[in-house]
């Protein structure tokens, strides 16, 4: 798991990624790269990160690849992305296509429902929370 | 004293308070205004994981992080 | 779409897709890499490709992504590709997270049942026809 | 004349024939033993796009391709 301070280099981890693994027997390399869309009058997208269960989350996820003899990595920006860079990065390899493309779709998707990443427009220099494109964590409103 | 962190858009300092579990916090923070709307939609973890009973034991150092909505990506 | 003598530069192919296309207001850049497993006694695969129908093929796929505001990427190796080298590099860059992790596995699946490529395996130097993982093309059997 | 091409593991030189439609180019191959279990697994693109209809007509210059199984990436 990797945070970055802003924007990704997104050539630099996925050059790195795909040298560090390419040896090992991966069939197939499918990596997932959000870039922040000119959209809504905003500036750039802003990002706090709480980083012990976001480890934890990936961590669980690792062991849940492993199962299928696949790897996963990820790497996200803490704190302002500007419009047209990026701010999130994953990648899953694995022996078979098939099985990549499945844990693709369900980690990009797990992701976005349950990492304990907290979005905000970045619009006349204010950071304003990403409320309505927000989802509760699974567990909400343990203390309501 | 166990630390409760307040995470993104709450946007407030963490608190310490001397609590068994988190019925005790909860007993707490639902009389503070600010509060009352996101304890509905936030999560809870002890320690960096997420937890689903308010009756775990806690003690002194464990750390409780109060989680609203997420939007990763 | 790009073909290659030999084994592809995945990092200059991504670096040069994601830097071109970053500024076009795509939300996610999905790439698909296929890398050569060492197994069965393999040195490499081999590839032909049949030009005219593939260019064909992927042009039906461009219309068919536009459709959804997608836009699809694809580069092939010609002839030998080592094992650990990478042969299939695709990708499809959409507004919509949604649409891109669908469309990047409809592609990758069409790709493998319908693409005029046709693979060897590299044993002892001979080009040995990949038969069993080989699928009849549509319409197949039209002449017998 | 009509090129015919005959793709991939099939490896054999292209050869040409004077056919009005498929079903003539049929009933030339099917006498070959050599081609005769790739005629039952192979499609067929005419120009280089896949046909389903052996009635297509054929005018001199077209390019018929016979496809074998295929297995890219």
């Amino acid at each position: 798991m990797e945070l970055y301070k802003n924007g990704l280099n997104v050539p630099e981890i996925l050059t790195r990624w795909y040298e560090s693994e390419k040896l090992l027997n991966y069939g197939a390399f499918i990596p997932f790269v959000g870039i922040v869309r000119d959209e809504n009058n905003i500036s750039g997208l802003s990002f706090d990160v709480y980083e012990p269960l976001l480890k934890n989350w990936f961590e669980n996820w690792v062991s849940r690849a492993e199962k299928d003899g696949a790897k996963l990595k990820f790497a996200h920006s803490i704190g302002d992305v500007l419009v047209h860079e990026s701010s999130y990065v994953s990648a899953v390899l694995s022996p078979k296509r098939e099985v990549a493309l499945r844990l693709i779709v369900e980690f990009v998707e797990d992701f976005k429902a349950n990492a304990p990443i907290w979005k905000y427009d970045l619009i006349d220099s204010k950071r304003i929370y990403a409320e309505s494109r927000s989802k509760k964590i699974i567990g909400s409103g343990l203390l309501a | 004293m166990v630390k409760i962190e307040f995470l993104g858009p709450i946007n407030r300092e963490a608190e310490y308070f001397n609590i068994k579990n988190l019925n005790d916090l909860a007993e707490i923070l639902k009389n503070d205004s600010e509060l009352i709307d996101w304890l509905e939609k936030s999560a809870v973890a002890i320690n960096g994981k997420l937890v689903f009973d308010r009756n775990i034991e806690l003690k002194s150092g464990d750390v409780v992080a109060i989680l609203p909505p997420v939007c990763g990506g």
